[in-house]
């Protein structure tokens, strides 16, 4: 089959068992999961096929980036014309899709384990709450409590195939609207499965906030396309990335430009704020925190492989437009990527800090990362950023598995005890897992140190590295030492977390009791693992001392995804960022074993003692979410609940009633004021003064006969008299 | 021979007499007997100015013939309705019978 | 072209009525009879019109099927029908409607027979207007279209709720609705009345592809004004009677009293087809008549879309009576309709132009099929639990697991996600008025913003959060009648979010031709 | 001399009147028979007229003309054009009707029905008249038995007063039209009553100046024209359902029509310099009425004001001086004849099992009545002008006419602003509004919602007799709405002839 077919076809196994477990299997678990993974499996199995394919055909990836594997056909028959969409891979895209088939494919297994397969239901579970577990009794007749499956089960692999699917449309497709399509059906996904266990009001707020949160950015995201189309007459990738394309977005006035910003800086703006919600950048970030009441292999996957990536994926993407114009330094829109980035960065690796919730440590952290592909590409560093990208994928869906798994052994614990006051994700409460949870422990370890950089081995090290590098070489000093300074924080609060969840002695019961997970949920663990260190590899620079050129840089190929003008080779090596990045790394994990390496059950967290004041400032992620409740969310509720109310009841009705009344009362004045007194009143004048008349008059008639003749007579008399009279003169 | 002025005085006369007694009598049987009298006055004016004016003709007769021919009429008629008025009110008093008064 | 090509258009418009009168003569009592035999009347139109959509050639320019008659010789007014792109996409919107309504109105057991044979009267009238190309044959179906609905809202709708007006008077909600409908409707359609008249007493005609040549290339004095003057005025009088059709702002508060007091049948139509005769009108009359002053009044038309774009989704968004907070939601979407005319009108003749109107159109079809739907699942929601009141319900999702995915699904289109109808025709409208309206589209994403805050809170407070035990038990899952009436429209949804293609081409081409 | 059916249709119903005061009193039903009989040849004969008139041919068709009193010129002179021939067959179907809805009246049937059809005749010969004297002459027929009808028939608690005030209206009115016309007859120096004749005298400037406002006036108060509508709601109220129904029905288009006939077309000149007054006070009846009819609350008097409104309606299209306004004041005078009709059989058979016409008091006799309700909702939406009604193509075409009156080349020497005639179009366009208002609260109060208990029972349902009725002018209307092109080419005839006495083409 020619990859192009293939490329069309990728996305849709995902739908197709979406729609399956939705109309035909949502009775039956197995079948549910089964379908599921199928479909993952073939995604990814098309994914590899494409992927290599495109890695291997002739001059490599360069020559994809000149000719990309590209289908398209009319979608919207426009004007003459027609809108069309279609499939595209690049070396970009090609990237990418290769995490996203793993992680996806990962995590739909781990899901299986994670979702308790196989295990009785709970009595008192209900759909729309995390099972609580389940009473079984044993040979011996014991009584006792085991994790119960999930009542929603089947629901769950149907959710996450949709989200697979939107992830898909969003790899492969080659223009900015399929994009937002699969942007988008990603983001009702997220809003679904935050939501999960919607009946937890906590999980219900999430979601909507998430979905609210993303929207903003998506909303600015649309009129960026619609001026985007508008301005180049196209939304496709081969036409918008076109050199004399981008000349008339930054030089042709007729395009517009706003504040001195050419077009493609406000379409780059535009399009960024997009990624700002999506990525959970500044201020947009608050959703992902929050977005933790999901089920973990959710947080796992939107909130670290796919879908925050996501976003900076389409940045990546569309860099030829933020970079358009920027013959000396950075553009507008570079700045201030590059400054929302490095600030996201530390900002959120702050907060990490003093968060005790082993899940949210993880999406701060996630956020943070973010922000260094933010603030990589803001200020040029195109293939760092991707680099980033697809190690932080890895190690991050590890992290957060690996999270999980922790939780679902406390859990047990928990279920052990029956002490549901036990937070099973508070590391406060946990301590010792070493032992408990080997597996889980080990590939924790490698995430976490590839999270924090530790040097040479793992591949954080070597993306992250890059970044600096770039920052250095490029002179941004402002970004190379927040960056820096962000990453030794990382550094730090990892190991704090390490040390807290898995070092010293069990510090709860809950922890004592709890132990490893099934395989389908170490198996992922494992193969993640695999790259989390080895995805590192893939892009050693070629001048790095030793271990230049030991495997080919294949990541710098990614560069010929851009216009040829665009392509800047890499910065020579060089030393300084090298030592900073070590130093960092090591120091910051040093720094963290130092500090909780004797951390004991009730005592007092460290890092509070060090900060004091601040720390509940930070715990509180610097009251930004009060803030936003006291002042927007405020706001548009009087608004919607107030104010539009008033002017549609009150003025706008207020105004038609008046003029209801105003013809009712015209009605009642007519009939009272002329209608009756004057019309009326003077045809009865008329008939009564006829009455009257006849009343004067009718002494006449008296009925006697003489009486008539004798007026008779006397008439006649008269008359003769006067004829007389007339006849003398 | 007699001027013709004393026919016409007696029938003046005789004519005022029946007047007087139509207006002044409350017998409706008088009321009656007075218009005979008017009647008869012109009947003698007829007469009286045929023999003076102009006796070749016979019109004057034909006149007064028929006016006897209507008093006649006019008497039936009358007397029959003050008797039947008689018989439903025992009366012939005009003042009496004033129904059509408002 | 044989005959019954040649009045395929006159079929499709009686056979309604046609359907109404047998009804009038099959006894009042047999209510199964009266119910199927509506359904089956209805289903006439729909079929035929089926047969016209693939009969109809969208390459042609022009108008096809068009027939015409003597009507009314002593004003120059003949019955004049036709159809292009435009009007047929609408044809097509009413015919699958009102048989799904007929249907989700199975229900109904008060006056089946009056109820069914208003309803198919109703269907004529909004036929009609999509057909005629006769500005009085026009007006005729646009205010005959009235008569049903009042009495549907009068007679049939909710029986309970107040509302207070001057002096402590109080009223049924739903005369109070109903009589607001009829008389606003009426008083805003007379300066329309009044300048149709004066159009024919100035041209001598009322027929509309005479009017496109000959009105608007009229020059001179009239009543003492200048030809401009006087078509601005006239431009007005249209604008304010299809302004409140549509309904925009300020002039919509007839609707969601109208649409919260109506029988569910009743919004879905109310919603689904006579808000568009509103948008339909504009693109009918008001732009091919008065280009100069559609283009001058653009921007002012545009600010009132962007008002009840945004007013839409905020008063939708405070409402806690679900059925209210749906029909501002048709505030809400319509203003992108009425933005895309606006965006259409001032730059006519351009791509943007063509853009904008094909999404208007579009969003106008699809606008029809969500808002219809919608408005099904609240009628279903409150046939189960007779409360509107949003902090009535809760936590409803494990107790009606079909219903929820379904509204959810129907949100979601209505919300205009990708992949859903919704969203292809609102980016469409987006498109094509940022270069032209920039302002006004930047601020209409205020109301685009809202509107996922609505749907979310409706989402919200019925299906998710802790469940509300008073319903455990006493409701029942969506059944088969209800599936067949959302089936077809979820179906279309889909089909039409993933490929557009197929009403867009019909559309796309009549648009270009007009406005290219 | 072809078959004399006017003068068939103008005096059957005076020899049925006459044949029935001999029939002995108590053989009611008989007597109902006949009357019934009677009436449905006039109507047969009335339908075969509107029918057989040729309005290809246009002009005066079905003409009859016998010397009458030929030393004044008096001779009698019938004949239909375009515009009477409607007004024939609407008088037919009202008094059709009228008997048919009048079948339960118990109260000596017998001389009901002789002064009913005394009026008819009275009516059709007005209609018909070609001839000065004669019309004049049914005039006065039409208008006496209304006294009587009213008087004895009517309703106890206003029937002499109305009756009185009723008939010292016309009698003025017609007084006062009669000395106008005598002074045309005088002024023409032809010696003849003949209108036709009269029709080409072309009377000085000076003597139409005053003579049409007498003869228009005269007639007009007949027509319900502001400020002497007053009469016509108490006279409506008063009297007896059928006489109501006579009497909004037909009578008032007599005034109208004699109006145009011998004011307009005979004066035309006068008409030019007066027309603005009329078009004035016309617009007065039209919002007036509207405004008044809407704060009534006596169903029967709302349907009376409402018939002032509708009234003014016509005049309002005869002042506007223009080719469609004429047309549709024509239409106007049939259809609102019929739609009142249909409204007054309406509100009897409520107001006979109601006993009372309050409209707070009364609500949902639709259940009951059914067809009622449903006629009296088309009555109602074609009194507020709903398009596919035949008030519709009657009203549009009289907006229509004002709207063009400024320019049309039939009013010579008006000379104020163009703008004035839209201005006044738009003014009476409020009336539709208004009139929607409070057809609709009727409706709604009296028809739905819910029956006072005192009701339960008394609503029985009405007679199949009345059914017809109430269907068959409930069918003309919507007929009428929907093919215009049944009456209009008739009525666009007639219009030529009185254009061409306009001097406009």
């Amino acid at each position: 089959m020619a990859t192009e077919q293939l490329i069309w076809l990728l996305p849709l196994p995902p739908l197709v068992s979406f729609f399956l477990i939705v109309l035909l299997a949502n009775r039956n678990k197995a079948l549910s999961h089964t379908i599921g993974i199928g479909a993952a499996f073939l995604s990814w199995l098309a994914g590899m096929v494409v992927f290599f394919r495109a890695v291997t055909g002739e001059h490599g990836l360069h020559g994809l980036g000149e000719h990309p594997l590209h289908s398209a056909m009319d979608w919207l028959p426009l004007g003459d014309g027609a809108f069309q969409i279609g499939v595209n891979i690049d070396p970009l895209s090609a990237l990418t899709l290769f995490f996203v088939c793993w992680t996806v494919l990962m995590i739909f297994i781990y899901s299986v384990g994670y979702h308790n397969f196989g295990q009785p239901e709970g009595e008192h579970d209900q759909k729309g709450l995390p099972p609580h577990g389940a009473t079984v009794t044993d040979e011996h007749g014991h009584q006792h409590t085991v994790l119960s499956v999930e009542p929603n089960y089947s629901r769950f692999f149907a959710f996450i195939s949709l989200f697979a699917f939107g992830m898909f449309v969003l790899v492969v497709s080659d223009n900015l609207l399929t994009l937002f399509v699969g942007w988008e059906i990603m983001g009702l996904c997220s809003y679904l499965l935050i939501g999960f266990w919607f009946a937890k009001p906590s999980a219900r707020a999430a979601a909507i906030k998430a979905f609210m949160t993303t929207r903003i950015g998506d909303v600015f995201m649309l009129l960026g396309l619609a001026y985007l189309y508008s301005a180049a007459g196209s939304l496709s990738y081969s036409v918008i990335f076109s050199p004399e394309v981008l000349d008339r977005l930054v030089h042709d006035a007729a395009v517009g430009g706003f504040l001195g910003l050419s077009a493609a800086g406000l379409i780059g703006l535009l399009l960024f704020i997009g990624t700002v919600g999506k990525s959970a950048q500044f201020p947009l970030h608050v959703w992902l925190p929050d977005a933790m009441e999901g089920p973990t292999p959710v947080s796992a996957m939107i909130h670290a492989a796919t879908m925050v990536s996501a976003g900076v994926y389409m940045v990546i993407r569309i860099f030829p437009i933020l970079a358009a114009g920027a013959e000396h330094g950075l553009t507008p829109a570079m700045t201030v990527m590059a400054f929302i980035g490095a600030f996201t960065a530390l900002f959120a690796a702050t907060i990490a800090v003093a968060q005790n919730d082993i899940k949210r440590v993880l999406a701060y952290s996630t956020i943070s990362q973010l922000g260094f592909m933010i603030a990589a590409l803001g200020i040029g560093a195109y293939v760092a950023a991707a680099f980033h990208l697809l190690t932080h994928a890895f190690f991050k869906a590890l992290l957060f598995l690996g999270s999980g798994s922790v939780i679902h052994g406390m859990e047990h614990g928990v279920l052990h005890t029956g002490n549901h006051d036990v937070d099973p994700q508070d590391m406060m409460n946990m301590g010792g897992l070493r032992k408990k949870m080997p597996v889980t422990f080990w590939t924790f370890l490698i995430g976490g140190f590839a999270l924090s950089g530790f040097p040479f081995i793992t591949a954080g090290f070597w993306s992250k590295d890059e970044i600096l590098a770039d920052a250095w070489a490029h002179g941004h000093t402002a970004v190379f030492w927040t960056l820096a300074i962000a990453a030794l924080l990382t550094a730090f609060y990892t190991m704090r977390q390490i040390m807290l969840t898995f070092f010293g002695e069990p510090r709860t019961k809950e922890a004592e009791h709890a132990h490893e997970t099934p395989w389908t949920m170490t198996a992922p663990l494992v193969i993640l693992s695999v790259f989390a260190v080895a995805a590192g590899w893939a892009g050693i620079p070629e001048d790095f001392p030793i271990l230049g050129g030991l495997v080919a840089n294949f990541i710098h190929g990614v560069s010929a995804t851009l216009p040829a003008a665009m392509i800047e080779k890499a910065p020579a090596f060089n030393v300084i960022p090298l030592i900073a990045s070590l130093v960092v790394a090591l120091g910051g994990l040093f720094l963290g074993w130092l500090v909780y390496r004797k951390y004991k059950a009730g005592a007092t967290d460290p890092v509070k003692k060090m900060l004091g004041g601040l720390h509940t400032v930070l715990q509180n992620k610097y009251y930004l979410d009060e803030l936003y409740q006291a002042t927007f969310v405020r706001l548009f509720n009087w608004i919607s609940e107030v104010f539009t109310p008033a002017m549609d009841r009150g003025v706008i009705d207020g105004f038609l009633h008046g003029i209801a009344r105003v013809a009712f009362s015209l009605g009642g004045i007519f009939r009272d004021r002329f209608e009756t007194p004057v019309i009326t009143g003077a045809a009865d004048l008329l008939g009564n003064g006829v009455k009257g008349f006849g009343r004067e008059f009718r002494g006449i008639q008296s009925g006697r006969i003489q009486q008539y003749m004798n007026v008779v007579l006397v008439i006649v008399v008269v008359l003769a008299v006067f004829i007389y009279i007339l006849a003398q003169v | 021979m007699i001027p013709l002025s004393w026919y016409l005085i007696l029938a003046a006369a005789l004519f005022s007499l029946g007047l007087f007694g139509v207006l002044s009598r409350k017998n409706a049987v008088a009321i009656l007997m007075g218009v005979e009298l008017m009647l008869n006055a012109v009947n003698i004016n007829l007469v009286a100015f045929w023999r003076y004016s102009a006796p070749e003709v016979i019109a004057g007769q034909v006149f007064t013939i028929i006016v006897f021919a209507v008093s006649a009429a006019e008497v039936a008629v009358g007397l029959a309705l003050v008797i039947s008025l008689y018989r439903r009110r025992q009366t012939v008093i005009a003042e009496n019978i004033d129904l059509l008064r408002w | 072209m044989d005959f019954f090509t040649e009045h395929l258009l006159t079929a499709i418009l009686f056979s309604p009525v046609v359907a109404g009168l047998v009804l009038l003569f099959l006894p009042g009592e047999e209510k199964k009879l009266l119910r199927v035999a509506a359904f089956i009347g209805s289903l006439i139109p729909l079929a035929l019109s089926l047969i016209l959509w693939f009969r109809f050639d969208p390459t042609a320019t022009g108008f096809q099927f068009e027939e015409q008659a003597a009507w009314y010789e002593a004003i120059n007014s003949s019955f004049h029908l036709g159809v292009d792109g435009i009007s047929l996409a609408m044809i097509l919107l009413t015919a699958i409607l009102t048989p799904l309504a007929i249907l989700a109105s199975f229900g109904i057991s008060d006056r089946v027979k009056a109820y069914m044979i208003l309803f198919l009267f109703l269907e004529t009238g909004m036929l009609g207007v999509f057909m005629s190309l006769d500005l009085l044959i026009f007006f005729v179906f646009y205010e005959i279209g009235l008569v049903p609905m009042y009495f549907l809202i009068n007679q049939w709708g909710s029986a309970t709720g107040e509302r207070k007006l001057w002096g402590g008077m109080v009223v049924p909600a739903r005369t109070y609705a109903s009589f607001k409908f009829m008389v606003y409707t009426m008083g805003a359609s007379l300066g329309l009345l009044l300048a149709i008249q004066m159009i024919g007493v100035v041209s001598g005609t009322f027929d509309l592809p005479e009017l496109y040549r000959s009105w608007t290339s009229l020059s001179g004095t009239y009543f003492g004004l200048d030809i401009a003057q006087v078509k601005t005025i006239a431009f007005w009088a249209f604008t304010i009677a299809f302004a409140l059709k549509v309904p925009v702002w300020p002039f919509h508060t007839w609707l969601p009293d109208a649409h919260t007091e109506a029988p569910t049948a009743g919004s879905m139509i109310l919603a689904g087809v006579l808000l568009k005769l509103g948008a339909y009108g504009f693109i009918r009359l008001v732009l091919p008549l008065y280009p100069d002053q559609a283009k001058y009044f653009a921007g002012a038309i545009a600010f009132l879309a962007v008002m009840a774009i945004i007013f839409g989704a905020f008063a939708s968004y405070g409402q806690t009576d679900f059925k209210r907070l749906v029909a501002y939601s048709s505030v809400n979407h319509m203003g992108f309709v009425v933005l895309g005319i606006a965006a259409a009108a001032l730059s006519v003749g351009t791509e943007n132009a063509v853009i904008a109107m094909n999404g208007t159109v579009l969003q106008m079809f699809n606008h029809g099929l969500s808002a219809a739907g919608m408005f099904f699942l609240v009628g279903v929601l409150y046939d189960r639990t007779h409360t509107r009141d949003l902090t009535k319900y809760g936590g409803l999702f494990p107790l009606i697991p079909v219903y929820g995915g379904i509204l959810i699904f129907t949100s979601m289109a209505s919300l205009g996600l990708p992949g859903l109808n919704g969203f292809v025709s609102e980016f469409l409208v987006v498109r094509g008025a940022w270069p032209v309206l920039t302002l006004h589209t930047a601020l209409s994403m205020i109301g685009l913003l809202f509107t996922g805050a609505y749907i979310l809170k409706g989402i919200k407070s019925t299906l998710h959060g802790p469940v509300n035990k008073e319903w455990i038990g006493h409701l029942k899952e969506i059944d088969k009648r209800e599936l067949l009436v959302i089936v077809p429209l979820m179906a279309l949804m889909l089909w039409l979010g993933i490929w557009p293609g197929w009403l867009l081409g019909v559309i796309n081409h009549t648009v270009t031709a007009l406005f290219g | 001399m072809a078959f004399p059916i006017l003068s068939i249709i103008v005096f059957t119903p005076l020899a049925a009147g006459l044949l029935l005061l001999l029939v002995p009193g108590e053989k009611q039903n008989e007597i109902r028979v006949a009357a019934l009989g009677a009436a449905a040849f006039t109507l047969l004969l009335s339908i075969f007229v509107y029918f057989g008139y040729d309005e290809g041919v246009g002009g005066y068709q079905f003409v009859e003309k016998y010397g009458w009193l030929p030393q004044l010129g008096v001779s009698y002179y019938v004949g239909v054009d375009g515009l009477n021939a409607p007004l024939v067959l609407l008088t037919g179907i009202v008094m059709f009707t009228g008997v048919l809805i009048s079948w339960k009246i118990d109260d000596r049937p017998r001389e009901f029905f002789a002064f009913l059809f005394i009026l008819a005749t009275g009516v059709f010969g007005v209609f018909v008249a070609l001839d000065l004297f004669m019309l004049f002459f049914f005039y006065e027929i039409a208008v006496f038995p209304m006294y009587l009808l009213i008087a004895i028939w009517g309703w106890k608690v206003t029937r002499e007063y109305a009756a009185m005030k009723l008939t010292l209206y016309l009698f003025i009115g017609s007084v006062i039209a009669l000395v106008g016309a005598l002074g045309m007859y005088f002024a023409s120096g032809l010696g003849t009553f003949d209108m036709i004749a009269l029709e080409q005298a072309n009377f000085s400037p000076g003597f139409q100046a005053w003579a049409f406002p007498m003869v228009f006036m005269g007639f007009a108060v007949l027509g319900g024209l502001f400020p002497f509508h007053n009469w016509s709601p108490v006279g409506h109220v008063a009297a007896p359902t059928a006489v109501s129904m006579f009497h909004a029905g037909v009578l008032m288009k007599l005034g109208a029509f004699a109006a145009l006939r011998v004011g307009m077309m005979l004066l035309p000149q006068g008409a030019q310099m007066w027309m603005p007054v009329v078009l004035f006070l016309a617009l007065i009846n039209v919002v007036y009425g509207a405004f008044i009819a809407m704060v009534q609350t006596d169903f029967k008097y709302v349907i009376g004001y409402s018939s002032v409104s509708h009234m003014g309606l016509v005049m309002f299209g005869l002042a506007s001086m223009s080719r469609t306004g004429f047309v549709g004041a024509g239409m106007q005078m049939f259809s609102h004849g019929v739609m009142t009709a249909l409204f007054f059989a309406a509100v009897g058979m409520v107001y006979d099992r109601a006993h009372t016409r309050e409209i707070p008091k009364l609500g949902g006799i639709a259940k009951n009545l059914p067809v009622v309700a449903v006629t009296f909702i088309i009555g109602g939406l074609v009194s507020m002008g709903m398009p596919g009604f035949s008030g519709f193509v009657a009203e549009f075409p009289i907006f229509m006419g004002v709207w063009g009156g400024g320019s049309s080349p039939i009013n010579t020497n008006w000379n104020f602003a163009a703008w004035v005639m839209p201005l006044i179009a738009i003014i009476a366009a409020i009336s539709i509004v208004v009139t929607a208002s409070y057809i609709i609260r009727i409706i709604r109060k009296v028809f739905f919602g819910e029956m006072p208990a005192e009701f339960e029972g008394h609503i029985t349902s009405i007679s199949a007799l009345d059914k017809v009725a109430l269907i068959f002018l409930a069918t003309i209307l919507i007929l009428l709405g929907i093919f215009p092109s049944l009456m209009v080419p008739m009525v666009e005839s007639g219009v030529e002839n009185v254009l061409r006495l306009f001097g406009g083409a």
